[in-house]
């Protein structure tokens, strides 16, 4: 296995543990997180798979820049959308979503 | 958290590895090869970094699109906190402060400060032929701004300032004129001649590195306010 | 050879120039922008009309941008769905516009206002850029910049159901584009290119393709509102300004669709197997069914009209199946341009018309819009116009769609889509009439407030095009042919 | 050898930093986590031969997020009313 391999490997057990987490959990900061750590998942698969068996290809790896500006763009969007959200209601969690 | 959800989630998630490993398992070698095109067209581009080709030239429309996302979430932000905005009415009073003043983070960014701004320039102009560049420089430029802020440092509120409305949109400004340019001389967009690209990349990058900073600071500083201080 | 070379610079400009407007607005936020906004319209209807036109004329336009070919570069392209889409958005675009300029502003909305104009053309823009895209990665970029518009536009309609919609759509959109992106990944690792068109040259049927496919599939369903992944539409749809609201069900949904579409017919004909088909078509079915049952029962008449778009998507999608798994794919292409046009004209006018009726009764329920039928003829009539179309009566756009779909599933032998679009026109009826009856009860009182009569026209335009567009369907449909991946397609 | 046991201890990790992201209990350690789940990413992207990607993380992956979702849960935990876990 490749170094490449190995990582795009990993990259698939982050999207896959995180995308449970996403799925699993109703306060959204915790859903935050989880897109987080699936958007690095997903990069790491993106920039591995294509060096693997390849040249370092830098073509993925400036989509990958592209994709952590967009990605945190994302998150402050999503961050600044709860905290008013909070403000408003004092509530972490969307109104259909409570499990108490 | 209910059982079932979880159960759900746990079913998912491994469905999920099952199929990614496999696609990434089975795997074979591509027919195109993006890197070998990438590396003829370098000498066409004015840079010699490839990324900073990629993101500056074969990709650029990418990038302004990218940047256009970027202005989209500090525009939201700047709307969710405006004073006259929809949201006005909402109680902050349960909000308290959270600037932490301790004398050593106050000095520390003193001392950071040029340092920061250096390392800043620096990979600005590192970005031409090694890693580096617009998006990093911004980053760090952010970085500062936010020290400067957690350290109980003001920056003043951001929606009021017009120069900071100006600055914030430069970048983009200039990116979208620099683009659109070409169509007047009958070239494609963002089809820069050969003899100025670099140039123009530089110049692009140097607006970028300033909006992007302030723009990631103004996602940091536009959220709600720990204390409204005009309520 | 000059004229293509003009058109083609029309490609970027349909890009460019909502690009630039969004700058001028946020330099200049003011109270009265109309001066500011009307030249802004009416150039990028210009740049849509003229790309349309060229498009008819020269068939397939290409710009390369930056001058470097693709795969290495990227490209856009305007075939005979891109351009038709840019041009309907432009006029639903404006036609919103128009609406959200003659808003009485109060001192609630003027908050918003500054904050709106900006994020209205970023939008437009981005629309532009998803119609236009002919490379995986762009398309992702487009969808972002799309999402994040999309969610600030309902972010700021105001209240606090506007931030739980808000963030419930956000939270939809940045898992749908994932999926996507990572499918992007697979297929990137797989091929070596993200140029759709080299892609398609050398797709083959393996486990990394299928994935890649599945991935991109659910990623875009979810950001369709396909059901059973619908349930952020509504609130969102319901809970924004009606101008907002017009936009997001006749042109967002749609965005992510035509993508599916694309990557599908290029990438995916060869690849997917009719049973997948079916079973996207069997979700549209469900669709049409819970949409239109939603619609019925909802006491709200906003979140009836943003059901009802819940169903319309299905039939899209039974639509594609048709396209991937029918015997008939002509009509199948014809039926499913035919209703992503119609569809979009009639539910931004209805979106409009409810708007204005919600503001004349000063509720949103149904049942409260007692009387109003005297009151608010106009808007009324816009809804029921825009309901036939929805409905699939002759002779407007919706039953044109509605009767080619019909025909190419029995051409197909596959009459089990035919029970569900005819059910589907029978609960459409249901619900149109609900809302219809209730506006000719008698009313309590004269209580009404009145309403723009500019508000009036836009919508009415809108529902009567989505009338004419059945008339005259053969001119598009012509243009829409154009490119199109079909075996026996012009281009 | 040693790159290879770098590299199977730095999957490792990663996977634990992401797995202790998502579910420790409390928000400002997972936050933390979250932190240092981004610097170990950056040295992968080292590995990765992506220096440029590895820079961008660092600043902006873990930086620029962190601080942002850092400052969140501060807000989130010094006004929330009942403690969520």
């Amino acid at each position: 296995m490749s170094t490449e391999l190995w990582y795009a490997l990993v990259g698939v057990v982050l999207v896959a543990v995180s995308f449970g987490a996403f799925m699993a959990h109703t306060h959204l900061f915790r859903r935050l997180l989880a897109f987080n750590i699936m958007g690095t998942g997903c990069f790491l698969i993106l920039v591995g798979l294509a060096q693997h068996e390849r040249a370092p290809d830098p073509i993925p790896q400036a989509l990958v820049l592209t994709g952590i500006v967009v990605a945190v763009a994302s998150t402050a969007l999503a961050l600044i959308l709860l905290r008013r959200w909070f403000a408003a209601t004092g509530r972490t969690t969307l109104p259909e979503e409570d499990d108490a | 958290m209910n059982r079932r959800r979880v159960f759900t989630s746990v079913a998912l998630s491994v469905g999920l590895a099952v199929m990614l490993g496999g696609a990434v398992l089975t795997r074979t070698v591509p027919p195109f090869d993006l890197a070998v095109d990438l590396a003829k067209g370098i000498p066409q581009s004015g840079v010699t970094h490839p990324i900073t080709a990629v993101l500056l030239q074969f990709r650029s429309y990418d990038t302004l699109l990218e940047i256009a996302v970027l202005l989209v979430a500090v525009v939201v932000a700047l709307a969710l906190r405006d004073p006259q905005g929809a949201h006005s009415a909402a109680p902050e009073s349960v909000m308290v402060d959270s600037v932490i003043t301790t004398p050593v983070l106050a000095s520390l960014t003193l001392m950071l400060l040029p340092l920061m701004i250096m390392t800043a320039v620096y990979l600005l102009w590192a970005g031409a032929f090694q890693p580096g560049g617009a998006f990093q420089a911004g980053a760090v430029l952010a970085a500062l701004g936010i020290l400067w802020r957690v350290s109980g440092r003001r920056i003043g509120p951001f929606a009021t300032n017009r120069w900071q409305h100006v600055a914030l949109l430069s970048g983009f400004a200039a990116f979208l004129a620099a683009a659109t340019s070409t169509l007047l001389f009958g070239r494609p967009l963002l089809a820069w001649p050969f003899s100025y690209a670099g140039l123009i990349i530089v110049a692009i990058e140097t607006v970028l590195t300033v909006s992007i900073g302030i723009s990631l600071l103004g996602l940091f500083a536009s959220a709600p306010e720990p204390v409204d201080k005009r309520a | 050879m000059t004229e293509p070379l003009v058109g083609a610079t029309l490609l970027p400009l349909a890009i460019v120039v909502p690009l630039l407007w969004a700058v001028l607005t946020l330099v200049r936020p003011r109270r009265r922008p109309t001066w500011l906004v009307l030249p802004g319209l009416v150039s990028w209807l210009a740049i849509c009309a003229g790309l349309w036109w060229q498009t008819s004329r020269h068939g397939v336009l290409t710009h390369v941008l930056g001058a470097w070919p693709e795969p290495l570069g990227i490209a856009l392209r305007a075939d005979g769905l891109g351009s038709t889409m840019a041009l309907l958005t432009s006029v639903i675009g404006s036609a919103c516009a128009l609406y959200r300029l003659w808003t009485p502003m109060d001192a609630d909305t003027l908050g918003a206002q500054h904050w709106f104009w900006p994020l209205f053309f970023m939008f437009g823009a981005a629309l532009n850029a998803v119609w236009l895209a002919a490379d995986l990665f762009n398309m992702y970029v487009g969808l972002e910049l799309l999402g994040l518009s999309a969610v600030g536009l309902v972010a700021i309609s105001g209240g606090a159901n506007a931030l739980a919609a808000a963030l419930r759509y956000l939270l939809a959109a940045l898992l749908g584009s994932l999926a996507y992106l990572l499918g992007v990944a697979l297929l990137y690792a797989a091929y070596g290119s993200l140029a759709l068109s080299s892609i398609a040259a050398v797709a083959t049927p393996n486990t990394i393709t299928y994935v890649a496919l599945a991935l991109i599939t659910a990623g875009l369903c979810l950001k369709t509102a396909l059901f059973p992944l619908h349930a952020w539409l509504p609130p969102a749809h319901a809970v924004s300004l009606s101008p907002v609201s017009a936009l997001m069900s006749a042109l967002v949904v749609k965005a992510s669709f035509v993508m599916l579409l694309r990557i599908m017919m290029d990438v995916g004909v060869s690849i997917v197997t009719p049973s997948l088909a079916q079973g996207l078509g069997a979700l549209g079915a469900g669709a049409i069914a819970w949409g239109g049952w939603q619609a019925l029962r909802h006491a709200d008449l906003k979140m009836l009209v943003a059901h009802s778009t819940v169903a319309q998507i299905g039939y899209l999608f039974v639509g594609m199946a048709l396209l991937l798994g029918g015997s008939a794919p002509e009509l199948a292409w014809d039926g499913l341009m035919l209703q992503l046009v119609a569809h979009a004209l009639a539910k931004s006018a209805m979106f409009l018309a409810a708007g204005t009726l919600i503001a004349a009764v000063g509720s949103y329920r149904v049942a409260d819009l007692a009387g109003v039928s005297r009151h608010t003829p106009m808007a009324l009539f816009a809804f029921g116009l825009a309901g036939v179309s929805l409905m699939g009566l002759p002779p407007s756009g919706g039953f044109s769609a509605k009767w080619l779909l019909l025909q190419s599933a029995l051409a197909s032998g596959q009459w089990h889509w035919a029970v569900a679009l005819i059910g589907g026109g029978a609960l459409t009826a249901g619900y149109i009439f609900r809302v219809l009856g209730a506006s000719f009860k008698q009313g309590t009182g004269d209580t009404f407030e009145s309403t723009p009569f500019g508000w009036d026209v836009v919508a009415l335009l809108l529902a009567l095009s989505s009338i004419v567009v059945g008339v005259v369907a053969t001119g598009p449909l012509a243009v829409l042919r154009i490119g199109a991946p079909l075996a026996g397609a012009t281009s | 050898m040693l790159t290879l046991l770098f590299d199977v201890l730095l999957g490792l990790g990663l996977v634990v930093a992401a797995l202790g992201a998502l579910w420790s209990r409390d928000l400002f350690r997972a936050v933390v986590l979250f932190i240092v789940f981004g610097l170990l990413v950056a040295l992968a992207w080292i590995r990765l031969q992506a220096p440029d990607v590895a820079l961008a993380e660092a600043a902006i992956g873990a930086g620029l997020t962190g601080a942002l979702l850092l400052d969140a849960v501060g807000h989130l935990r010094r006004t929330s009313r009942t403690e969520d876990s």
